[in-house]
């Protein structure tokens, strides 16, 4: 089978023939024409069965839509809110004020960075202790102006290292879940890219939980499972496959509500498209929760998670 | 304990656990200590003072009133969701950690009196593969703060856990949620929560549910922390202090009310407690 | 502005105000610069950007709808309750700062509307006593949470303080607590409140209502922060960084959520405040 | 006028007298008697009127019981809880459980030290923001079981250095105001030695403010208003007398509700006498406020700040 960076080289070579087609008065429309549907052909082959481990390359592909790109396609008038009022600002995860067509919404969302100087200001999309303070304190916000909740997912993980440890980045993780669970306003949670453990986890408990097509989520990296369990970092594809962490798998599993689409070959190929893939489906879901009394949606979302986890009862054996 | 009646279930072979040997060798200062000294000390090497891991039901024995222990574990076992197998099958990864230890999952739910008061009682055994939280877990916790309300009673837990059980995914990861949701009916309850931490109370299980009580306090030299030294030494090469994560580590940044001696452990709690019951 | 009609009451001489020169010097970058010019910029040198300090009512001007301004400040003036004296008594120290800012206080509180928007609005003159917070802006302040509750609309409070009114004593560190209870009334109302910092910022008023912003905005340039450089170098001898208690140092440790030219903060507020009046 | 030094020597001689009255058989009764009288009417006219400058020394002796010394003798079963949960834990505001007679209270207390290395632990008693924010803590769960909260203030001033402002001090102070203004349980603050401005009123709102007769409570301290106000260090007792810091003034003021009397010299002349009349104070208050539905307390607290502060109406004038 053919890989990704082929393809690109033919599509290459189309758009050269179509610019000789033009300038120079030869027709190869009939050509061009049967190589576009040749491309088209393989990529469909290509991606149409995409194993769970290409499904992880193109989560964390380093052209990959990142979170201020579907906010500024998604949304209107983004309104950044900085700091956690006790100890810093962290640029991991963004908070603030936006607009859904006309309906404000507190968006919670985690921003890996592109160029080397960017990632080093985000840690790599590594949410740290900061950042999950400066998010509860958004969620009090929006309670109190009964804001909708939007979070968008991205992230390798919390950011593990010494400060962290140091201002108790698990308690952090988990004065979230606590407030998450019992927040008085609906809320979205959209798993974009990396949905990496505890550090996703901690802005996603909510009324729905959706994923982008190719976007994973899962407990553990699949380098750290396959370290763990295999003693290989190398085995990190069997690891993908035995941790069922992609999109389509979570949804048969029934832990996430919904797939969100992307282009063949991933959010980055049209990025565009994801966009406004994304935003019908978070207009759907806002205008549904948003439907539901409060009293009603709390017990749901209460429901939700007091029943996650599937065991076996000892009569059942 | 009522789940253990019908053990077949589990196809624990207790005679296994009987242990013939009446010496052990200290890891510690190397010296042999009888070992049915070291048991009737909480565990704790009679020479050198160091602590041995507890199983679940040491630790349940080291706190409550004689006697007092009721178990109250819901009669569940691990299913297999993911159909997980790294070096081998999950369910069997199960099948030998109930043989093991004798247990149905990594944590036991206990109805106890501690100095008189009665509580509802998780006790997580790090034996059961490293006392990791997956849904059994999960359910357990919940079970056991739902009947503390049912109760109108404390609800204590006593941690040792490397953190999420890796074989059932997603799923344990969520039980990091689902157990904090619960947290949230306790509190609107107006009823206590002590958390213990022990060696070890790590990842997933640090990040939720442990360090959510109204009180925490830790066991003299437990480990707390969420990412381990290896990770942040593989993810970012960063030198760490050698009192890292330890007891000391978390009471000096303020992640725990206080480090308490294991054999103190059971007149703390009754000390604490008292606060609340009067309280009511 | 209402209070001022009767100015005789402050034995305020407005003539004394004129101001015949038509230059100043800019002490930033020494031009000369027409003051005409400075003022219409908002008090920003047009040569180099400096800010200069704004009075209350040009704080006002530069940030409400042209004309949308009405004086709602209770009619009341600071009392010594200590009968203070230091330098001079303190109700001279009060009809000289009358005298040279022809205001009643410290404060000024007006209903105005910023981009349509109707909100009531606090503004701090320097002038007036460094800003000090006594008990005449405690009461403003909490009578503009009220009027903002009596007529649903935000709240604004634009602050330029050293801290508390020394001369007034316990009575001005007990505003502190009288603005936050205050405050939390605004909150239970469900009604927005924007702080906005300015230079300076600091001592009791950054430690009481200034910091309990729904958002918080400082203006570039800006001083933040509880200690003086001085007290803290006269108490512990510590080396300080140079961006110490500046808007940047604010914003890196997480005080704040935004800092804002001068020039685009009537923008700003009426783009915040449309989240919040839509949200009704 | 003679000074406490002296009389602490006369007092050492009559004890001198005492053991020589009593070992060699000698009779000095009646002349030991005659001097001990003395030295009561000479204490008397020293103390009777002490100055405000006076007190200020008393409020800063060295030897003056602090939080814990009352602890141990006020209360029982101090069952200290550490930390913010945040960053750290503040030594010089300890925070706990504790019974006063047989009812658990949450106490507040900000604590001194007494050696070099206790001083240097507790930052001369000066607090963080980690001990504010722990003091909030403490606040949530008294409120959560319905504890009382007692705060013990004794501190020269929240602590100012790099790391207090890193950590947002003023903001911890201005949370910990509106948290106390509306905390859902009783709530009482004593003011036993230094009421250093921001740092002490951080925990001191409360339904009943109450002052030992020889604590101070002050904006400002007196030396920190002679450098700003006359520019002179020196000036402090000038400053002292114009600030009207002291127990009696302030309760003239009408801004404390009760001066706790203290023996003659101060509370470290007798410092169970003292001990016992705090408890006294505290028993009564309690009862009292504790009689009152909470509603009728929250808004009898929210009418108290409300209205604090004197000014003067335009038409007044
Ligand atoms: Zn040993
Ligand atoms: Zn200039």
């Amino acid at each position: 089978m053919s890989d990704e960076r082929t393809l690109d080289l033919l599509e290459a070579k189309i758009k050269e023939l179509r610019e000789l087609d033009k300038t120079d008065g030869i027709n190869l429309s009939t050509e061009i024409a049967r190589l576009e549907k040749k491309l088209e052909a393989l990529r469909e082959e290509l991606y149409a069965n995409l194993s769970d481990w290409e499904r992880v390359k193109i989560a964390r592909h380093p052209k990959r839509p990142y979170s201020l790109d579907y906010i500024r396609e998604v949304f209107t008038d983004f309104y950044e809110l900085h700091g956690d009022r006790l100890a810093g600002d962290d640029r991991a995860l963004l908070v603030g004020l936006a607009r859904l067509d006309d309906r404000p919404v507190v968006l919670l969302a985690q921003q890996k960075g592109r160029s080397t100087q960017e990632n080093k200001e985000r840690y790599f999309g590594m949410t740290r202790p900061q950042g999950y303070r400066k998010a509860r304190r958004a969620m009090s916000l929006a309670e109190r102006f009964s804001f909708p909740v939007i979070s968008l997912i991205d992230t390798p993980g919390a950011y593990p290292g010494l400060e962290s440890e140091e201002l108790n980045i698990g308690g952090a993780i988990a004065e979230n879940l606590l407030a998450m669970a019992n927040l008085r306003v609906p809320t979205i949670a959209v798993v974009i890219g990396e949905g990496g453990s505890g550090g996703a986890l901690a802005i996603g408990v909510a009324d729905r939980v959706l994923m982008l097509e190719n976007a994973i989520y899962s407990v553990i990296s699949p380098e750290g499972a396959a370290t763990i369990l295999w003693k290989e970092k190398e085995r990190m594809k069997e690891a993908t496959a035995a941790l069922k962490l992609t999109a389509p798998r979570l949804l048969d599993l029934k832990v996430v509500d919904e797939v969100i689409p992307e282009p063949l070959g991933g959010a980055h190929k049209d990025s565009h498209k994801t966009a406004s893939s994304l935003k019908e489906s978070l207009l759907r879901h806002l205008a549904e929760v948003s439907d539901i009394p409060l009293k009603k949606l709390l017990a749901a979302r209460y429901q939700r998670y007091r029943s996650l986890g599937r065991y076996s009862t000892l009569n059942d054996q | 304990m009522a789940i253990f009646k019908d053990r077949h279930y589990f196809r624990v072979n207790l005679e296994k656990k009987t242990d013939e040997s009446l010496w052990m060798k200290c890891k510690s200062c190397g010296e042999l200590v009888f070992k049915r000294r070291v048991r009737e000390n909480n565990n704790i090497c009679p020479h050198c003072g160091e602590y041995f891991f507890l199983t679940a039901q040491e630790r349940i024995e080291s706190l409550i009133d004689k006697g007092s222990f009721t178990d109250i574990s819901k009669p569940i076992v691990a299913s297999d969701p993911l159909l997980f197998q790294d070096t081998k099958p999950y369910p069997q990864r199960i099948e030998e950690a109930q043989e093991k230890t004798a247990l149905a999952s990594a944590i036991i739910i206990g109805s106890v009196t501690i100095v008189g008061i009665p509580v509802v009682m998780g006790v997580m055994d790090f034996r059961f593969i490293g006392g990791s939280m997956g849904a059994v877990m999960g359910e357990q916790i919940c079970h056991g703060m739902e009947e503390a309300i049912r109760r109108r009673q404390p609800f204590i837990l006593v941690s040792s856990s490397g953190g999420a059980r890796i074989q059932e995914g997603l799923f344990s990861l969520l039980q990091m949620a689902k157990t904090a949701a619960v947290r949230g009916r306790l509190a609107e309850e107006h009823l206590p929560f002590i958390s213990i931490m022990t060696y070890p109370t790590t990842g997933g299980v640090q990040a939720s549910i442990a360090s959510l009580g109204d009180i925490i306090i830790a066991e003299k030299g437990a480990m707390i922390g969420f990412a381990g030294r290896r990770v942040i030494q593989n993810t970012i090469a960063e030198e760490l202090p050698s009192n890292y994560q330890t007891d000391a580590f978390a009471l000096e940044h303020g992640f725990i009310d206080r480090v308490v001696n294991r054999e103190d452990l059971r007149e703390e709690l009754g000390k604490v407690l008292g606060f609340f019951v009067e309280a009511q």
